[in-house]
Formats: C-alpha cells, structure tokens, sequence
C-alpha cells in the first residue's frame, strides 16, 4: 500500500545550493552579473570595513567594564550590508535584531546612537524621526510579527514602502517567526524575512535548532518563496534582496530568505566559543571572509590596491572614535528618565512615585 | 436616549469611531462577515469593508503583534481577543512589547492599540473560556487595564481607549453582553480612566469592585439595605491607571471595607487594593479589610461556577463579618 | 539580474492532488487497494454511524438545554476514523482537539464519559487508566506540542508508542503549532500532525487561514514528509496513516498529514454558518458524504444492502441512548470537586477555603 | 561541610536527582555542551549524555510543552527558561496547561515538571533580562511558585521541585550565583514548600522578603540594627504555597511590618503578603504595612537599575517611617 502513499512534499535530504554570485577568488561566477554599481559596491566596503571596526572597538572597550553585552557582526558583514543596499531608505524600514549594525548605518541612524545603546544609555532606543527603524529587539523574534504588521499597515495607507526584517536561525523557532509569516502571507504585506543563519543561536548549532535541511523551506507553507544564499557573498545578497524588495513592492507579497553565514565572533561579548564551536566549521568559513572577497572583486574590477582598504580601515577607526567620544559626551542616564515615556499620560500613582524617588536620594 | 446592551455600546462605539477616524482598523477572529462571536462587530465589515474589518487567522500572537505593528505603522488597530484568557497565547506581544515601545524608544514610537477581550463566568462557557486574569496584566508597566461594568461606561470607555495613545486592554463583562441595558447617549462621549465611579452611597460599608462583579456588589448591597445596612458600592472601572484617592475617600468615609472579584484570590488584583487601602488609609479603618474572590482553583465547569465565583451569599455573609468586627 | 535569482522553494498557485483510493461511488480508483480487511472496513462503518448518531442526538439535547456546546464531526467522520484505525490502542496514543470522536471511541473510551465531558460533569475529563489519549483540548493547538513532548518522551523510555495529534487547519496558524512540529523534527519523535482542513475556524474561511495552497507543504521546513489526503475516503486517510505510523515506529520521525474535508455541522452548538458559509462549497462537499461513499464500497464488495446501514443505526442509537443514561446516573458534580485534584498537596489556605465554602453554602 | 554558590548549589541537586532518578531529563536553551548561559547544567552532558541533558531551539514555548509532554509520558523534565522574563513566551503552556492537567483529567495525568529561571537585577543584563514577574505566575492555581533566596535552600528546593507531582516554577536569584557561598551539605536533603524561614529576630519591625531581596532586607536590617532597630527578617521561601501562618506569626510578634521585592509595585506580590497580613493580624498591627519595590515602570538598562530597585536606602527610610507611626 505505501506506494499509494507518496509524500507529496518530500523532504531532501540536504538543502539546495545556495544563491552565488561573487566566487570566494573574487571573480563573477558563470553568467552572474552584480546587481550594483561598482560606486556603491565601493560604498558597501565601506559600511563592511566600518562595521568591523565597530566590533574591534567595542570589544576592546567592553573588556575594560566601559560598554555592555556587545554582540559582534564580523563575518556576517555582507549578509547584513547587501541586503540592506537593496532598501531606499527615504521609504522603506528596518525591523533589527541585534546584529546588524550596517543595516542601520545604511538606513541613517548615527553611529553615536549605537554606542548609546551599548552602554545602556537610554537615548541608544530613541531613532530619530527621520530613520525609519525600529529599535533593536533583545526579545528573540518578537520583531517578526511586527515587521509583518507594520508592512500591513503601510500599504494599507496607501505607501511603497517595503519592510525588512533582520532575525536569526535562532529566533525561527519561535512561534512569533510562525505568525509573523503567516499573516504576511494572508495579506501579502511588503515584508521581506532575512534570516541570517549564522550557524550558532550562542552555543545551540544550527543542526538542533531544526531537522530542515534548509530553513527557507518554510516559505510555501506560509503562500510566500523561500530563497538560500550565500550569506558570505555581497552580490548575491544584494541580488536576492533586490528581488525580493521588486515583488513587494509590486504588491506580490513578502519573501523568506535565508542567508547562510558564520558567527566568526562570539555570541557576545561574555561569551566564549571554545566550549562548543566546531574548529573545522570555523576554519572552513574564516576561509571564506566577506570582506576579503569584495575587496578581491574590486581589485579585479576597480583597480583596487592594498592601500584602498588600509585608507578606508583608518578612516573607520576614526569615525569610530569620533562617534564613541559624541556618544560620551552626552552623559550617563539620569535617574528621572526612568519616570520618562512610560505613558503619555502617566497615573497619580506613578508620579507621586516619582516625585518621592527624585526627590529622596 | 437609546437603552444599549453591553455589546451595543460597544458595536456603537466601534463605529462611531471607525466613521470619525479613517486610521482604525478592526481586527480579530471571525469579526468579519460573522460579525464577532457575540456580535460586537456586527455591521462594521459590510460597511467598512474587507481592509478596516479584518478576519485573522486562528492566532492571539499574530493578533496582537500584528496589531502592534499596525500601530508603529501609524494606523490605530482595535483588536479582539475571543476570550481574555486566550491574551496568555500574546502575552509577551502585549505585556512587554506594546507596554514597553514607548519607554524603549524615548517615545519615538507607541503603540496606540486597544485590545477587546471579553471574561468572566455567568455564561456557562466551555473549559478556559471565563478566566479573569486582569491582575497578571496590570502588573506589567506601560499597559493600561479597562474594566467597564455597564453599557455608559463600555461605550464611553471604549472610545478613550481607542484614543488613548498607549496600549489598552479592555475587558468586557461576558455576562452582561446581552443584558444590563440602561440609557447611552448616542454620539461621541468619553469616559476619563482612572476615576472610579460611586455607585451608590452609603455609610457602614464600602463595597470595592470592577466589571460583572458590580453588579454582584449592587445586588448584595440591596439585600444588606433589607437588614438596615447601608453600602456605598464603588466601581474602580480601571485598574491602572488606578484611581487611588477616590478609593482611599469612598473607604474612609465608611472605615469597612470588602473588595469583591472574580479572579483566584491569591494575587488577585483584590490584593493590590487592600494593600492600597491599608497603606493609604490605615488609620481611617475601623477593621480588617475582606476579599471575596475565587478560590485558588482551576476555573471549574460550568455547573460548579456556582461554587467557584463569588455569589450574593458569599459577599453578604463577609460584609456581616465586617460589620460585626 | 533576477534570472539568477531563483526562488528554490516556490510556491506553486494550487496544492497537489490529495491522494484518493476510494472513488464517491465507492469503487476503487484505479491501481489502488484497500489498506483494511473488511472486517475493518465494517468495523469503521460502526464507529462513524455511532458517531453520526452521537451528533443527532447531542444537537436534540443541547436544544433542550440538557447539554453544553457540542461540536459534531458531521461530514468528517471518514478522517478521523480512518486515521484512528491506523493505530493501535494498546500502545498508540491519540491527543485530541475536540471534534474526533471515534478515535476516542476506538481508543476505548467509554462513550458515557464524553457526555459527561458535554455536559460539563468534571468526570469527562478523567480518561481511564487503560485508554492512551490525552483530555479534550479548548485552548486551540495547546496539545500539538505536548503531543511531541509525549512522542518523544515514550521513545526514550524505549517503547514503541506512536502519538497522533488532532487539529484544525485554524489550529495551524497558532504558534504552538510550529513549536510542536519543531521539536518532533529535531528530535524524530514518533508524532503524527493530523491536520483536519475542514475549511472553517468558526466563521473563518480556509484561504483567510494561510496563503499556502496546501497546509501539507509546511512538513518540508520541519524535515517531515507532509501528504494531503482526501480526507472523505476513508482507505485514503488509512493507508496514508498506516504508512507514517509504520515510518514513526520504524523511527524515521514524524509526519504531517493534511485532511481536506468539510465541517457538514454548525462549528458548534451555537453557531449558525448561514451568516458566512458558502453554499456552492458547501453543496459540492455534501456530495461528498463519507459514509455513504463507504457503504457503496460495502454493497460492492461485501454484498452489503440498505438493510444493513439501517440495523447499524439503529444499533447506534440505542448505544447513544444507553450511554446517555449511563452518564446522567452519575448525577451533576458535586460542590467538593471544585477542590480536588487542584494539587496533590494543597495549600493550607486552599484546604482553609474549601472548609469554609463546603461548610457554609 | 562544603561550600557553594548558589549555581554550586543548583548544579549540585541536579546532578545528585539525575543520579538518583532515571526518569530525570534536563532540557533548555545551551544547557549541553556549554553547560548553560550560567553554567547550571556545567557538567551533566558529559556525565548523562545528550538523551538526558538535552539543548533545545531557542523557543521558551517549546521548552515548556514539551516537557510538559515528556511529564505526561512519565519523565520528570527539569526545563531551564533562560530568563523568568521570557516565561511569558510560554505563558499558557506553563500557568493554564501544566498547571491545570491534574485538575482536568481529576488526577489520571500529572505535570510533574520543574521550570527553572533566573531573575532579578544587579547583574547590570540587557534589555528584558531581569523582569521579575512572579505574581504573575502566583495568580496561576495548580502551579507552584518557589524563589530561594540562599544555596542552601536552592539545592534543598530544588529537590523538592523536581521530586513534586506539580509544576513548580523556580526562581533562582542571579545577583547570587556566583556569590552568597555559604556551608551546603553533601548528599541528598529536601527543603519543604510553605515554610517561611525565618533569617532573624528582633522585636521592632518585620521585613518581608523573598529571592535577593532577603539579602537587601538582611543588610538594611544591620543598618538599622546600628540605630538600635530590631529586626525580623522573613524570607518567604515560597510564593504558592504561601506560608501565611508562619507570615502571620512573624508579624504578629512585632506589630509592624515592611515587604521589599524587586517587582513593580502595582500588582505584585507585595500587595497579596500585605493583604493577608492584614486579614489575618489586623488587629497586631500598630502602623501600615508598608512596601518597597520597583516604581511602576518598565525595567530600564543596567545604569538606572540604582533608581528602580529597591536599595538599602529606601528600606530603611520605610522602616524608619512605619517605626515613627
Ligand atoms: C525570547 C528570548 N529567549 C532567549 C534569549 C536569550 N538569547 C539571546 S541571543 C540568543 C541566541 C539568538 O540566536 P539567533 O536568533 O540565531 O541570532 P544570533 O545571535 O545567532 O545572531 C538567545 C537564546 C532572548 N534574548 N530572548
Ligand atoms: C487559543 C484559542 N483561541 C480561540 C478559541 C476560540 N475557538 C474555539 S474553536 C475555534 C476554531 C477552531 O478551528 P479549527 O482549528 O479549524 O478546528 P475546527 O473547529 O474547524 O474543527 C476558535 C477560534 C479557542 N478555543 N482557543
Ligand atoms: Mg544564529
Ligand atoms: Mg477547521
């Protein structure tokens, strides 16, 4: 009898290859074209290279007590970078987890904000007006569904804008992840799911986060494609994204992507990789650095030098002392922020409360 | 003036707003074309249509996230809960992450959302269907609790929450849907959160509640009149914002005290309130404060309501104690 | 650019065809074979006549008051029986939503004890020591990840136990819907996802529920195979049952299985679906009868005439009125219920409050 | 006698109950190799394997039904939420279904499961980490909510939870895993739920306090001991069963009392410790009960942790004040 029985969604047993566009040499595969001008290619370098120099400082700063929990993005910088290249952010959003630093760099948030944000600093939530993101999510996957619903409801109002939402293979095992894909799907909302596949959920490895040979999988079972690719590859990043971005805004519906990447850092600042990482799947990833290969494209395309890239890595560790010191000039927190948007119109209770606290001590 | 039902004022409420603000939209399960499953939406979807009055699928999660994010998009969602127990299945969306947006973002965004969700027993609902669990949300910071006893107040609230640019869980007193008519003035008017409402005066004994158990506070009341005992019943009607100087005034003023609830007792929102009162009013108390509440139980079925809730008896035989202490 | 973007994971507009071993007019379709004996096949006539006249009586008593509300599986009769045959009771366990009534009965429930469950006597929730299924679940989906809890834990305690777990395609969108299909992929768990698409939520219609054109294809994202079954031929739903409880006992892992049939009945007692129901839908499915698609099956192989559905059902109404009576002996619950088995240690103040309640009033 | 911290004390009944009960399967976010965020399960996944000790995807909804299902298998799964803030992802499937499956099924299926999770401030963690919502869970019938406050009470209460037939949810202080070492014996003792402990005598005030905050009320009681104030320090061990003769007692004795916790004011479980006090003792007491707790706001980052928990500062002036009453 079971050969009536056909699974009519059988599952492989390994994942499709994934997306490629830039080989790890540098060089264009077969018949791929970049998605990008070589000026903002040269732009995504830049966001890449500051990127890491963000986490350079911050680690270094956070052994010294001087800055929070700080989780690193290096070797995820083009995942993060060419996806977000594919947004306008003159109309579309970022919906952040924690990690991805270019993204927000790319949609206008001050990099001074960020270092708020790290040492606790309350401003470090506050986005300008003008930036259209959320804040960063600690929640794991709390963000999904709300991307998915403020996608909804821009096109309700009649706006282009197109949402993407950053998360990890972490938070797809949420149910939050569940809903948010589903009432994507129903209402074809403008909402783009990058989920980055770092390998690692701190020390959880991919492969007991889920039994699916790949996470985009899940995309038919919510109405919506799911893509894989190469999250270590800028240009098919970009490539995917852009796709992905046209059919939302044409009003065909979200996407699912998957990016696969690795955590080259680890989880956070307190946390230490050698108790669980797997030293072959990190060499054979380190291999294959993000940053290295774009630079290798240019070299072969732009007539880039060794120079270009030591100049833009001092430039880097400027503007990242630069926005550290803005950053620091503002101050600690004072104690009536707390008391501070709690409501627009907070209870008797509170403020006496308030007054009782500032006040006293 | 018209006499409203509970669900009239509400379905009244829902679309007079929904006329005067173009940014409301109504979401929830089956508030569609069957018009809620006690109707508090009837109409809105064949008037407003298919992208004001939304069919959602079979998840308070998605529910409430989706209507969050709806909000941070600038549109102002009213959500339903089929049953307020079924807010535990959103609990992190709507304790946390509507409660928290405005604080996290230095007010940048908020989340100006209201979710509707009906409790309370009376009705004989099935298993999990009547759970009251308004004080696991009033602990969470940046919420506001509703809690309407009667059709006045469920319209007029109805419309502050709404309007109200913070989040909003509004409680309906199953119970009293299709009952508990009473005058409701057509058109727009709002009823102001945190100022509680004196029911009625009286100088021996203040009778606290919120929601159905009004009502109950109301028909005790009436049969302690016959024994010469004079209540005054207050209706707190929110819980937070909390109007803590009417209740330190309405049981001052009669030194006796009884909260009455339909929630387990231990941790009971009964409990804040005695402690409120102690706190603010010790002095004023001529003895112990009672709760008549729940027992610490699982919310039993239909037939052992009778039991399980607080009844006339019940809030008579604790107020006799009072008086005598 | 987008040439290279292919979407690994589409979408196609329709799902696939279920599979089908029962033709409406009862013979087999082409190539097929039973998966049951007759005997089986007749012994699944019983159960889904009893069940149908369970339904008419249950809708009689809830009229009259004498009953709460009652969800009748009229028009689902053939997947839940088919399914539930696939299992056997004397190791396999069926976790329940609320509307599979001859799996319990196959399992071994007593049918008194399901009207003590409608009519709200605590006791219909006591299942016996010796039937293997969790109580009737209200909170929509709360059972599909203790469902895989439950699978997993009798596999690592070594037994061969296979778990099926009722839902509904409304079910399907709750978080604890992913959570549950999540961990049975990570861990194999011997679990079988017995999706009920029975078009509606309450009011809800299927396409409101998700975008997917078949439920099934979600199976993939979670590593499990994921079938669609016609879920009005009972052979159908057996043989493709019967093949993912072999695939779970052999410790393959879990599977999904959507069962495409139609709610014949109001969602329950209170509700009337002329205010949402389709009535083309509704008229194409009613041509669709499970049972009498059976029966012609019977009258074609087993010589099976009117006569004999007309002894089962009355057969079946005096079983219905007999468990009736049995239920109603027991009388309605009793003031002390209310405090037992909250702990199995209650506290002091519980033990101080049920003294005063059972004493007072 | 040795000493431990309190994750000593915690990784040694885990490790002492897995030896002991096969049944015994611990499971969570990094409980494996990395032997968990806090390194609680350090060292089981070598020693019982990966049946046993079992890293699960990051979903807290999926942590707690699925030990739920592995406790109506028959297991007796020790789940770790990795912090109690992210309890509310599982919300349901902790205070409805495990806690009511005994009193759905009357008896046939038991939930005897054990979620552990920390909490509490002064470890300066991100964002969402250090919510205290234990009220929240207290108002949940059928479960159990325990929060040892010393080594020795969490190896003795954890094996009490582990070995109890209900769902026990446990609240282990972060403030105190790595510090508070004090004496724990070798082997195998259990520490009873509902038995309040009493941390020290004096005849003056009694503080009331649970988890870290027993340390607080310990260091402002030897501040005020320096202005010749007595104190009782209560350490509740257990929020359901509450120990409300023990509470009552220790009250009683004093005639004043203060609760300190590091919950938001309204509505936690501050407000039911001074409810029943002061239904019980009324009549002992000689000023109000007063509570120190956090201010009805969200929790904020680490820098303004100073403003929103309660300090020694604060418990003193309160205790100075119910003192000058
Ligand atoms: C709801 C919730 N559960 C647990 C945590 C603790 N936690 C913080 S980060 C993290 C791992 C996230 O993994 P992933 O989503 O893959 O993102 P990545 O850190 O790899 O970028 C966990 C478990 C949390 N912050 N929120
Ligand atoms: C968590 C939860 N949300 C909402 C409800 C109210 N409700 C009861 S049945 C139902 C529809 C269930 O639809 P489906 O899962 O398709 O099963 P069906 O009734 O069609 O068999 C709803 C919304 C509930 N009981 N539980
Ligand atoms: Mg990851
Ligand atoms: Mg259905």
């Amino acid at each position: 009898m079971t050969s009536e029985v056909s699974a009519q969604f059988p599952v492989g047993a390994e994942g499709p290859n994934p997306v490629r566009v830039l080989a790890p040499d540098g060089a264009l595969v077969e018949g791929a074209a970049p998605s990008m001008e070589t000026s903002e290619i040269e732009e995504a370098m830049r966001l890449m290279v500051l990127s890491r120099a963000v986490d350079e400082r911050a680690v270094g700063l956070q052994r010294q007590g001087r800055l929070g929990a700080y989780s690193p993005v290096i070797g995820q910088e083009a995942s993060v970078t060419g996806s977000a290249m594919a947004l306008d952010p003159a109309r579309d959003w970022v919906v952040p987890q924690y990690r991805e630093l270019p993204a927000y760099l790319h949609q206008g948030l001050p990099l001074e904000r960020l270092f708020l944000q790290w040492t606790g600093h309350v401003e470090g939530g506050h986005i300008p007006d003008s930036v259209r993101m959320l804040p960063i999510q600690i929640s794991i996957a709390a963000q999904i569904p709300q991307a998915a619903g403020l996608a909804w409801g821009l096109r309700l109002q009649g706006l282009d804008a197109v949402v993407v939402v950053y998360f990890g293979e972490g938070a797809s095992s949420e149910g939050d992840f569940h809903e948010g894909m589903g009432i994507a799907g129903v209402t074809r909302a403008p909402v783009i799911f990058f989920l980055q596949n770092n390998q690692y959920a701190i020390s959880t490895p991919r492969h007991s986060q889920s039994a699916a040979p790949s996470l985009a999988a899940r995309g038919p079972g919510y109405g919506m494609p799911g893509h894989v690719v190469d999250g270590n590859d800028l240009l098919a990043v970009n490539a995917v994204t852009q796709a992905a971005v046209a059919r939302a805004r044409a009003g065909e519906g979200p996407t699912l992507i998957e990016s696969q990447t690795y955590r080259m850092g680890p989880h956070n600042t307190s946390d230490n990789p050698a108790r669980y990482e797997d030293p072959e799947l990190r060499a054979r990833w380190a291999a294959l650095d993000p940053i290295d290969r774009v630079e290798r494209y240019l070299v072969r395309v732009a007539g880039w030098d060794q120079s270009r890239r030591s100049e833009l890595e001092g430039w880097a560790r400027e503007e990242v002392e630069r926005a550290h010191r803005v950053a620091m000039e503002l101050g600690g927190n004072r104690p009536e922020y707390l008391f501070e948007h709690v409501y627009a119109d907070p209870p008797e209770r509170l403020l006496r409360e308030r007054g009782r606290r500032l006040g006293g001590d | 003036m018209p006499t409203m039902s509970v669900i009239e004022a509400i379905r009244d409420a829902l679309q007079l707003e929904m006329a005067r603000d173009e940014r409301v939209v109504v979401l929830g399960q089956d508030v569609g074309a069957l018009g809620g499953v006690f109707r508090a939406s009837q109409g809105l979807f064949e008037r407003f249509g298919e992208r004001r009055v939304v069919d959602m699928p079979l998840s308070e999660g998605m529910i409430v996230s989706s209507a969050l994010g709806l909000a941070l998009s600038g549109l102002v969602p009213v959500a339903e809960v089929q049953f307020m127990g079924f807010t535990r299945q959103a609990f992190h969306q709507l304790t946390v992450q509507a409660a928290r947006y405005r604080f996290r973002s230095r007010g940048r965004f908020t989340a100006s959302l209201t979710i509707r969700s009906p409790f309370g027993g009376g009705a004989r609902m099935p298993d999990l269907h009547a759970d009251a669990i308004e004080a696991q949300h009033a602990n969470a910071p940046g919420l506001k609790v509703v809690m309407p006893a009667c059709p006045y107040d469920a319209k007029g609230m109805l419309l502050s929450a709404i309007r109200d640019p913070d989040p909003v869980l509004f409680c309906e007193p199953l119970r009293g849907y299709r009952g508990w008519r009473e005058e409701v003035p057509e058109g727009d008017y709002t009823v102001p959160f945190g100022q509680a409402r004196t029911v009625r005066e009286g100088s021996d004994i203040t009778l606290v509640a919120w929601s159905a158990a009004v009502h109950l506070a109301e028909r005790a009341a009436d049969r302690l009149a016959e024994e010469g005992v004079r209540c005054t019943v207050l209706d707190l009607r929110t819980l937070v914002p909390l109007d803590v100087e009417g209740l330190v005034r309405a049981v001052s003023a009669t030194g006796r005290c009884l909260v009455v609830h339909e929630a387990p007792l231990t941790a009971g929102f009964g409990a804040e309130v005695v402690a409120t009162i102690q706190e603010e009013a010790f002095y004023s108390l001529d003895a112990p404060i009672a709760r008549v509440a729940a027992p610490d139980t699982p919310y039993p079925p239909g037939t052992l309501e009778d039991t399980f809730l607080p009844n006339e008896e019940r809030v008579c035989r604790a107020a006799r104690s009072i008086l005598a202490a």
